[in-house]
C-alpha cells in the first residue's frame, strides 16, 4: 500500500461520514457540517494526488485546495446565512419540518 | 564578547543540546526551547500583573500592591497560591468537559504563537516560511475556546460575554490581518525573521523600522486598536464587562481554571505586543545604529514591556465602547482605513525612493483620517457641546 | 416578582404617562437577565428584572427594598432629635444635607430661627456635600463605562480632603449628625475655616482635571450622548428633580425657588443641559460642582461671626404644636423633602422621607427601553442613587 | 400664588360637587391642606395640573397617614335615649343633659399630597384623602395617572399603609416582599418575632431572647401564638 | 506511511465520526473543528504548509465559529425530543456505505498503480504567491469575484429587514 | 480631530502617574498599621464615662439619670440605678449606675448620649481599634471598660475638656454657694441632687 492510498482512505472515509451525516442529520446545520465534511475530504484528495503526483512543483493541487478553502468558507457563510433566515421564518432548523415551498 | 552575550542563549542550548546524541539533537533544542518559552512568559505574565497594578495604582494615585515581598514584588506568587488553592467550581448545569477544556486550549493556542516570534537575533523557535500565517492561525483558534467557555458555562451572562467577544474577535482579526499585510507588502515575506532582517538598517544612524514611514504609522495604530480588541483590552475589555455582564465568560470560572484564563490572555497580550515589535517596531533591532552592541534579546524584551505599559497605560485612561459602537469602530472606521493604508503601501513601494512618497502618503493618509473621524462623528451624532445657564 | 408580571402591562390605563412599550422582532424568546442584587453595578442591594431581545432591552423592572428598614417607622418611636442620626444613613454619600433637610422641616413646624452663622455654615457643609456627592457620582458613573476606576480615584482623593473637613468639625467622616433644630452642633473654629478655604481652592483644578481627562473623551462620548434621554414633560411628570431634571433642560432649583437658607446672598447659576441625555447629566454635574464652588468661595468670605445655635432652642424633650410641616431642600440627589406631623407629643406622629433617589428611579424604565444592557448601568449610575435612602 | 381659599373656590368653580374641604394646620409652617372628596379626586387633580394659572405640574411627595381607632371622651348633650348605653340612665323625653361618655372614633388611613409648580415655582398645595375605615374600605383613587411621580410612592402607600389605589397601573408591594402579609407603617402594626440574638444588655430585647428562644425549644406549636406571627416565611421571595 | 499519519488519520476520522453522531449540536461543532485540525495536520504531514496554516484559519478562525453562532442563533443547541436523525436516515446511511464501499474498491483496486513517495518539494509562500498571480491569476479573480458576492449575498440573506418587521 | 479626547485624557493620566512620585498632595494613602493620622479633636467614636480623681468606681461622674438611655436613638445603652447613694467627686452623696452598659455593636456613634446629659459625665472617645473577636459580648462594654479618666479626656478633647471643666467649677462653685446658704438659712435640702441647666449641648 503506497501512503497515497492512505490519503485517499481516509479521503473516501471522510466524504461518506460527510454524506452518511447530511443524510441522516435533521438539523439544516449539521446537514452543513456533513457537507463541509465532504468538500474537506476533497480537499484532502487534492492535496495528496499534488504531493505524490508527477509535478508537485506546478503545485496545480495545492492551489486547487486553496482555492476550495476559499470558496467553501464562502459557501458555510451563505449557508449558515441561510438556515438563519429559514428559522427566522419557520422558527426551526428542521428538515423534517421546512418541507414546504410556501412559508 | 558582546556578539557572545548577544547569542548567549543559542550558545547555550547549543552546549546543552551537543551532550546529547546526534539523532536526537534537533528535537531536544526544540524542546528545550520550548520549556525555555513556558517558563519564561509565565514568568513574565507575573511580573506584568504587579507592573499593572502598581502602575495603576500609581496613575490613580495610590500605591498599588506593596505588602507581599519587597515593594510587592512577590504579589503574584501570593496570588498564585491563592488561585491555586482556591476551590474550583464547576456549575451544576455546566458542560463539564468543555468546561474544562476551554481554559486549556485558550493557553495552549496562545503558546503556540511564540514558537514564530524571532526574540533575538537567531533566537526563534521555528523559523517558518509562512510565520505569520500560522501566527493568525493559532491567535484565531483562540476564539473557539472563548467561545466553549462561555457556551459551556450555561450562565446568561457568559454566553453574552462569549458572544461578545468572539464577535469582536473576529472583526478585529480582520483588521490585524489587513494591517500586517502592508508590511508584508513591502518586506515580500511572510517570515517573522525576514521582516526583521528587512527592518534592521540604518540610514544615518536611524533605522528602517516600518513605524517610521506613513503607511507603517498608520499600519502600526491600526494593529495596535485591533490588537487591544483582539487580547479584549481596555476600552475594548467588553466582553469581559464587569459593569454589566459581570465577568462575561469566566464568570463561572475559578481558582485555577480562572487563573488559566488570566494567564492565557495575558499571555496574548505578549504575544500580539511580540508580532507588533516585530512587524513594526524591527523586532530585535536596535533603535540607533551605535547601539548595536546591545544584545538584540534585551531589546526585544524592553519594545515588548514598553507595549505592555502602553496597554496598562490605555486601560488607566479610558472608558469601555459599548458593543454596537465597537463592530461601527471596526467595520467602518478601522478597516477601511487599512485598507486605504494598503494602497497608500503600494503608492510607497512604486513612488520609489524621494521625498514625494513621504509627502503624497502621509498627505492621504492624514486627509483620509480626519475626514472619516468627521463622518464618524457626525453619523454618531457626537460632539462637544455648549452648555446654556437660567438666569 | 418575575417578568410575568408585565403582563398586566396592557391593562394600563390611558392618558397616562407610560413607559412606551417596545415590541420585540417576533425571532426568538427573551432573554430575562435579574442584574442584582449581586450585580457589579447596582450600587449594593438593587435588582433590575431586565428582559433581552438581543442585547436590547424590551422590560426592565426595578426591584426594590433590599435595604429597607422602616425608617419612619424608627423615627415614630422616638424623639425629633433622635432621628437626627438616622438621616445621615438616608444617603450616607451627604449625610449634612439630610441632617439640613431634616432641621429645615422641625424649624418650620417649630418656627425656630436659625443664627446667621450657623445659616452660613450650613451653606458651606451643604454646597461641600454637593462637591463630594457629584465627584463620586461621575466616578462611579465613568466606573460604570469601564474606565477601570481612575476617574473614580481622583474624585476620591478629592472627596477624602471634604471628608477630612467634615470629621475636623463634625467628628466624623460620613455620619456627621451636625445640623440641630435652631443652628449647629459646633461653631467651628477659625482653624477650620482656613482649612476649608485651602480645600476650596484647590476644588478648582480638580474639577479642571477632570475636564481634562473626560469631557472631551470621544468614547465617553459615543457611550453617553443620545442615551438614556429623558425629555422634559415626563421628567416634570415624574417628579424627577436635581441635576437630572436639570439635565432635561427644566429650570428647577430649590435653592432658587424656596430661596431657604441664606441662598439668596449667593450668586450663582443653574446650569441646563438641552439634549436630556447621560451626558447632558454629566455635565450638569460638572457645571454644578464649578457653581457650588463659587458659592463656597463667597460663603467663606463673608461668613460672620456669632452664635450658631438659636439661643431659646431646646435640644431634648421638646413638643412642638400639633400641626404639620413640609420641609425641603435641593439635596445633591435631587428634592429630599421632610414631612412631619405632630401631635404635640415628644415623637413625630407621622415622619415621612420624600428620597429623591428613589422618585427618581421612577423614570428608569422610560430610559433604558430600546438601549443596550451596556447602556442600562450607564443610565443607572447617571440617576445616582443611593440604596440607603431608596429602600430606607 | 393664590390662597388656599381661593383655591379651593378655583377648584370647585372648575369641579361642580367636588366637596374640598380646607384643614387648617396650626403649626407655625402654615401649610393648609385641602381634603378632597376621593370620587372627585382625579377631576380635581387633573384641574390642578392643567389649570394655567395654578400649573401644579409637579407632585412632589405623597404619603400615607394612619389614624387608627381612637377612643374619646366627649361631653355630649344627650336628648332621649332611645336605647341604654352601658352606662347610660333611661330618661324621659324631653329632658336634655349633658354627660361625659366614651366613644370609639373610627379611625381611617389618609393620603397626603405635596403639589408643586415647576412653571410657576410656587407651592406646596397640600392635598388629603381619606379612606373610609381601616379594614376593609381602604380603596382610594390614584393620582399616577395624573402625575407619574406618584407611582412609586402610591406603592409604597399600598404596601406599607395598605391603601389600594383603584386606577393605578401597576400596584405591587415596593418594599417589602410579595409574601409578606402586614403593613409595617400602621401603627397596631406588631414585630414579627425574628429574632436573632444579639448581646444586648436591654431588658426588653433580653425578655424577647429569652420568649424566642422558648418559643423555639416548643418547635413551632406556639408559633401561630406569637403576636405578629401573621407573617409568612422570610425567604418567602 | 507512517506514525504520525495514522494517528492524524484517527483523530480526523474520530472528529467528524462525533460531528455526525453527537446529539448536542454544539458538541458536534466542537468535533467538527478537531476533524479539521486533524485534516490541517494531515496537510502539514503533506508538506503542504500553507494549505495547512489557511485550513486552521479558514476552518476553525472562520467556519467553525460560523457554525457555533448559527447554533446559538437558531437555539439549536438543545437536543430535539423526537431524535436527531432523520426520517429517512436508514437510506442515507444504505447511500453513505454504498459510496464508500465503491470509493474504497476504487481506491484499493488501483493501489498498484498509484505512484510511490516522491522527495519532499520545497514550496515556499512566495512561489505560491507568484503563482497566485502568474498562472492562477484568473481563478485567483473569479475566486474574489466569487467571495465579494458571496460576502454581499450572506448579508444580504441574513440582514433583517427592518422595513417589513415594523 | 477624533481622538483628540483621549490623547488629552492619556496626558492627564501620565501627569497623574509621574505626579504621584513627587506630590504627596496626590497620594491620600495612609498605610494604617505602620502609618497613623494625627489625632482628630473632633472625633468620635464610642461613648466613655468619665471619672474624677483617680478610682474610677468613687469619681464617677454618673449618677444614673438614664437620660442618655431614654433618648439614645439605637438604644444601645443600659442602665441600672443604684438603690443606694455614694459620695461623689466632691463627696455629695448621690446615685450611681448599678450597671451601666453601652453595646458598641448597635452604638452609631451619634453622640446624642454626650449632648443630653447634664452631668459631663458621658464623652465620646477616638480609640477605634475595638475589633475583637469574642461576638458576643466581647463589644457589650460594662461600666468598667467604659470609665476613663477626666485626665484622658483631656487628652483627646483638650478645648472641649477644658469648656466643660470650667463649666463644671462653675456649677460646682454655684452649688456649693447654694448649699452653703441653704444651711445657713437652716433648710436641711442639702442632699438633693444639685439641679444644673438640662442644655448640656456644648
Amino acid at each position: 500500500m503506497t501512503p497515497l492510498t492512505g490519503f485517499l482512505l481516509v479521503a473516501a472515509l471522510l466524504f461518506s461520514i460527510g454524506l452518511a451525516g447530511a443524510l441522516t442529520r435533521r438539523n439544516a446545520i449539521l446537514v452543513l457540517i456533513g457537507i463541509e465534511l465532504m468538500l474537506n475530504s476533497a480537499n484532502l484528495n487534492l492535496i495528496a494526488f499534488w504531493r505524490y503526483g508527477p509535478h508537485p512543483e506546478r503545485l496545480t493541487g495545492m492551489m486547487f485546495a486553496i482555492f476550495s478553502i476559499a470558496v467553501a468558507a464562502a459557501e458555510a457563510a451563505v449557508g449558515l446565512g441561510l438556515v438563519i433566515q429559514i428559522h427566522r421564518h419557520a422558527h426551526t432548523t428542521d428538515l423534517d419540518a421546512i418541507n414546504r415551498m410556501k412559508g | 564578547m558582546l556578539e557572545t552575550l548577544d547569542q548567549v542563549f543559542v550558545l547555550l542550548q547549543h552546549w546543552l543540546v551537543g551532550f546529547l546524541p546526534a539523532v536526537l539533537q534537533p528535537v531536544a533544542g526544540v524542546l528545550l526551547s520550548v520549556v525555555v518559552i513556558i517558563v519564561l512568559f509565565p514568568a513574565l505574565f507575573a511580573l506584568t500583573t504587579v507592573l499593572e497594578r502598581k502602575g495603576l495604582g500609581r496613575i490613580q494615585n495610590r500605591i498599588g500592591p506593596n505588602r507581599v515581598g519587597p515593594f510587592g514584588i512577590l504579589q503574584p506568587v501570593a496570588d498564585g497560591i491563592k488561585s491555586l488553592t482556591k476551590e474550583d467550581i464547576v456549575p451544576l448545569s455546566a458542560d463539564a468537559a468543555v468546561h474544562f477544556l476551554a481554559p486549556v486550549l485558550l493557553v495552549v493556542a496562545v503558546f503556540m504563537g511564540f514558537a514564530v516570534l524571532p526574540m533575538g537575533r537567531n533566537m526563534v523557535l521555528v523559523d517558518m516560511d509562512a510565520g505569520l500565517l500560522f501566527f493568525f492561525a493559532m491567535g484565531a483558534s483562540t476564539e473557539l475556546s472563548v467561545f466553549m467557555a462561555g457556551w459551556s458555562s450555561r450562565n446568561k451572562y457568559s454566553l453574552l460575554g462569549a458572544m461578545r467577544a468572539v464577535a469582536q474577535m473576529i472583526s478585529y482579526e480582520v483588521v490585524l490581518l489587513m494591517s500586517s499585510v502592508a508590511v508584508v507588502m513591502i518586506s515580500g515575506s511572510l517570515s517573522l525573521t525576514k521582516i526583521v532582517e528587512a527592518q534592521n538598517q540604518y540610514t544615518w544612524g536611524l533605522p528602517h523600522w516600518y513605524i517610521f514611514t506613513p503607511w507603517g504609522l498608520a499600519g502600526f495604530v491600526m494593529f495596535a486598536i485591533a490588537a487591544t480588541a483582539e487580547t479584549n483590552r481596555s476600552p475594548f475589555d467588553l466582553p469581559e464587562g464587569e459593569s454589566e455582564l459581570v465577568a462575561g465568560y469566566h464568570t463561572e470560572y475559578s481558582g485555577f481554571k480562572f487563573a488559566l484564563f488570566f494567564l492565557g490572555e495575558y499571555l496574548a497580550m505578549f504575544s500580539i505586543s511580540g508580532l507588533g515589535t516585530t512587524l513594526f517596531l524591527g523586532g530585535w533591532s536596535a533603535p540607533f545604529s551605535f547601539l548595536g552592541w546591545v544584545p538584540s534579546w534585551i531589546w526585544f524584551f524592553s519594545k515588548l514591556l514598553l507595549s505592555i505599559c502602553v496597554f496598562i497605560w490605555l486601560r488607566g485612561t479610558l472608558p469601555r465602547l459599548r458593543q454596537d459602537q465597537l463592530m461601527n469602530f471596526a467595520w467602518k472606521f478601522v478597516l477601511p482605513m487599512t485598507l486605504l493604508n494598503l494602497m497608500v503601501t503600494a503608492l510607497w513601494r512604486f513612488l520609489g525612493e524621494g521625498w514625494e512618497r513621504w509627502v503624497f502618503c502621509s498627505a492621504i493618509l492624514m486627509l483620509a483620517y480626519v475626514a472619516m473621524g468627521r463622518i464618524g462623528m457626525r453619523s454618531g451624532h457626537i460632539g462637544p457641546r455648549r452648555y446654556r445657564y437660567a438666569e | 416578582m418575575s417578568l410575568s408580571g408585565l403582563e398586566k402591562e396592557k391593562d394600563r390605563p390611558e392618558g397616562w404617562n407610560r413607559p412606551r412599550l417596545i415590541e420585540p422582532d417576533g425571532e426568538g424568546e427573551l432573554l430575562e437577565i435579574a442584574m442584582g442584587p449581586h450585580h457589579p453595578s447596582t450600587h449594593g442591594g438593587f435588582r433590575m428584572d431586565v428582559a433581552l431581545d438581543g442585547e436590547r432591552v424590551i422590560r426592565l423592572k426595578p426591584v426594590f427594598g433590599y435595604l429597607h428598614r422602616n425608617h419612619e417607622k424608627i423615627a415614630e418611636g422616638i424623639g425629633y432629635l433622635g432621628s437626627m442620626p438616622y438621616t445621615d444613613r438616608l444617603d450616607y454619600i451627604c449625610s449634612l444635607t439630610n441632617n439640613w433637610a431634616y432641621a429645615l422641616a422641625v424649624e418650620k413646624l417649630t418656627g425656630q430661627e436659625v443664627p446667621e452663622r450657623a445659616e452660613y455654615l450650613r451653606v458651606i457643609l451643604g454646597e461641600l456635600t454637593r462637591v463630594q456627592n457629584h465627584a463620586s457620582s461621575i466616578g462611579f458613573l465613568i466606573q460604570e463605562m469601564g474606565a477601570s476606576g481612575t476617574p473614580l480615584m481622583y474624585a476620591f482623593r478629592e472627596r477624602e480632603k471634604i471628608l477630612d473637613l467634615f470629621e475636623g468639625l463634625t467628628g466624623s467622616r460620613m455620619m456627621c449628625n451636625y445640623m440641630r433644630f435652631g443652628g449647629c452642633r459646633v461653631d467651628a473654629p477659625e482653624a477650620w475655616l482656613t482649612a476649608a478655604r485651602k480645600v476650596v481652592a484647590g476644588l478648582p483644578g480638580f474639577v479642571d482635571e477632570v475636564d481634562r481627562l473626560l469631557t472631551g473623551n470621544e468614547i465617553l462620548m459615543a457611550r453617553t450622548q443620545g442615551v438614556g434621554v429623558l425629555p422634559p414633560e415626563l421628567a416634570v411628570n415624574a417628579g424627577v428633580t436635581g441635576p437630572m431634571l436639570r439635565a432635561s433642560g427644566v429650570n428647577y432649583d430649590i435653592r432658587k425657588v424656596d430661596h431657604y437658607g441664606i441662598y439668596d446672598r449667593f450668586n450663582f447659576r443653574v446650569p441646563l443641559g438641552d439634549h436630556w441625555d447621560v451626558y447632558d447629566r454629566y455635565m450638569i454635574r460638572m457645571l454644578e460642582m464649578r457653581e457650588s464652588i463659587s458659592i463656597l468661595e463667597q460663603a467663606l468670605k463673608d461668613i460672620p461671626a456669632g452664635p450658631v445655635m438659636d439661643a431659646k432652642a431646646k435640644i431634648r424633650g421638646f413638643r412642638p404644636k400639633p400641626g404639620e410641616a413640609y420641609g425641603r431642600i435641593e439635596a445633591p440627589k435631587g428634592e429630599l423633602g421632610f414631612y412631619l406631623i405632630s401631635d404635640g407629643g415628644p415623637n413625630p406622629y407621622r415622619y415621612r422621607v420624600r428620597p429623591p433617589s428613589l422618585i427618581n428611579l421612577t423614570v428608569l424604565e422610560d430610559m433604558c427601553l430600546g438601549s443596550d444592557v451596556a447602556d442600562v448601568v450607564l443610565i443607572f449610575g447617571s440617576v445616582d442613587i443611593v440604596l440607603g435612602e431608596v429602600d430606607r | 400664588m393664590k390662597t388656599i381659599e381661593e383655591i379651593k373656590a378655583a377648584i370647585e368653580a372648575a369641579v361642580p360637587g367636588a366637596g374640598v374641604e380646607v384643614v387648617p394646620n396650626a403649626s407655625p409652617s402654615g401649610q393648609h391642606s385641602l381634603r378632597l372628596e376621593p370620587s372627585h379626586a382625579f377631576e380635581v387633580a387633573k384641574f390642578l395640573r392643567d389649570d394655567a394659572e395654578l400649573a401644579l405640574d409637579f407632585l412632589s411627595n405623597a404619603t400615607g397617614v394612619d389614624w387608627p381607632d381612637k377612643e374619646v371622651t366627649e361631653k355630649v348633650k344627650v336628648k332621649r335615649l332611645v336605647t341604654k348605653t352601658v352606662d347610660g340612665v333611661e330618661q324621659s323625653a324631653e329632658e336634655t343633659v349633658e354627660e361625659s361618655r366614651k366613644r370609639v372614633e373610627p379611625g381611617c388611613l389618609e393620603v397626603v399630597y405635596h403639589l408643586f409648580s415647576m412653571a410657576k415655582k410656587h407651592g406646596p398645595v397640600v392635598l388629603r384623602m381619606k379612606t373610609v375605615n381601616r379594614t376593609d374600605n381602604v380603596e382610594l383613587p390614584s393620582l399616577t395617572p395624573v402625575w407619574r411621580s406618584a407611582e412609586l410612592q402610591e406603592r409604597e402607600i399600598f404596601d406599607l399603609f395598605g391603601i389600594v389605589f383603584t386606577g393605578h397601573p401597576d400596584l405591587r408591594r415596593l418594599l417589602m416582599w410579595d409574601a409578606f402579609k402586614d403593613h409595617p407603617m400602621r401603627r397596631d402594626y406588631v414585630d414579627p418575632d425574628d429574632y436573632e440574638y444579639e448581646p444586648t444588655a436591654h431588658e426588653q430585647v433580653l425578655a424577647r431572647a429569652a420568649a424566642h428562644t422558648a418559643g423555639e425549644q416548643i418547635a413551632g406549636a406556639s408559633a401561630g401564638a406569637i403576636p405578629g406571627g401573621g407573617q409568612e416565611g422570610i425567604g418567602g421571595k | 506511511m507512517s506514525f504520525v499519519f495514522y494517528i492524524l488519520a484517527a483523530l480526523t476520522v474520530a472528529g467528524s465520526l462525533a460531528a455526525v453522531l453527537l446529539k448536542n449540536t454544539v458538541h458536534c461543532a466542537l468535533a467538527l473543528t478537531v476533524a479539521f485540525l486533524g485534516l490541517a495536520l494531515l496537510f502539514l504531514d503533506l508538506d503542504a504548509q500553507f494549505a495547512g496554516f489557511a485550513q486552521i484559519l479558514v476552518y476553525i478562525g472562520a467556519v467553525a465559529i460560523l457554525v457555533v453562532f448559527a447554533i446559538l442563533l437558531t437555539r439549536g443547541s438543545e437536543t430535539p425530543k423526537d431524535g436527531v436523525f432523520s426520517h429517512t436516515w436508514l437510506v442515507g446511511l444504505v447511500i453513505a456505505a454504498a459510496v464508500f464501499a465503491v470509493l474504497g474498491w476504487a481506491v484499493l483496486g488501483s493501489a498498484r498503480v498509484l505512484p510511490h513517495e516522491t522527495a519532499a518539494p520545497v514550496v515556499t509562500v512566495r512561489d505560491i504567491g507568484v503563482a497566485l498571480i502568474g498562472r492562477y491569476i484568473l481563478p485567483l479573480e473569479i475566486v474574489a469575484i466569487l467571495l465579494t458576492s458571496a460576502m454581499i449575498g450572506a448579508v444580504i440573506v441574513a440582514m433583517h429587514d427592518k422595513e417589513g418587521a415594523k | 480631530m477624533l481622538g483628540e479626547g483621549i490623547l488629552k485624557g492619556l496626558a492627564e493620566t501620565a501627569k497623574n502617574f509621574a505626579g504621584s512620585f513627587v506630590s504627596a498632595e496626590r497620594m491620600t494613602t495612609v498605610e494604617y498599621p505602620e502609618e497613623r493620622i494625627a489625632p482628630i479633636e473632633a472625633a468620635r467614636v464610642f461613648p466613655f464615662l468619665v471619672y474624677d480623681g483617680t478610682d474610677w468606681e468613687s469619681g464617677m461622674r454618673c449618677v444614673a439619670c438614664q437620660i442618655c438611655e431614654k433618648e439614645c436613638p439605637p438604644k444601645c445603652i443600659y442602665i441600672e440605678k443604684s438603690k443606694d447613694k455614694k459620695p461623689d467627686a466632691i463627696g455629695k452623696p448621690q446615685f450611681y449606675p448599678a450597671k451601666f452598659d453601652v453595646d458598641i455593636a448597635v452604638c452609631m456613634s451619634c453622640q446624642i448620649c454626650v449632648e443630653v446629659c447634664p452631668f459631663e459625665a458621658i464623652k465620646m472617645d477616638t480609640e477605634f481599634e475595638l475589633s475583637t473577636d469574642d461576638r458576643f459580648g466581647g463589644l457589650l462594654l460594662d461600666r468598667e471598660e467604659l470609665s476613663k479618666s477626666n485626665e484622658y479626656y483631656h487628652q483627646i478633647h483638650p478645648t472641649e475638656a477644658a469648656v466643660v471643666d470650667a463649666r463644671l467649677t462653675e456649677g460646682r462653685a454655684k452649688a456649693d454657694a447654694k448649699t452653703t446658704a441653704a444651711a445657713i438659712t437652716g433648710a436641711i435640702r442639702g442632699a438633693e441632687i444639685p439641679k444644673r441647666p438640662a442644655e448640656g449641648g456644648d
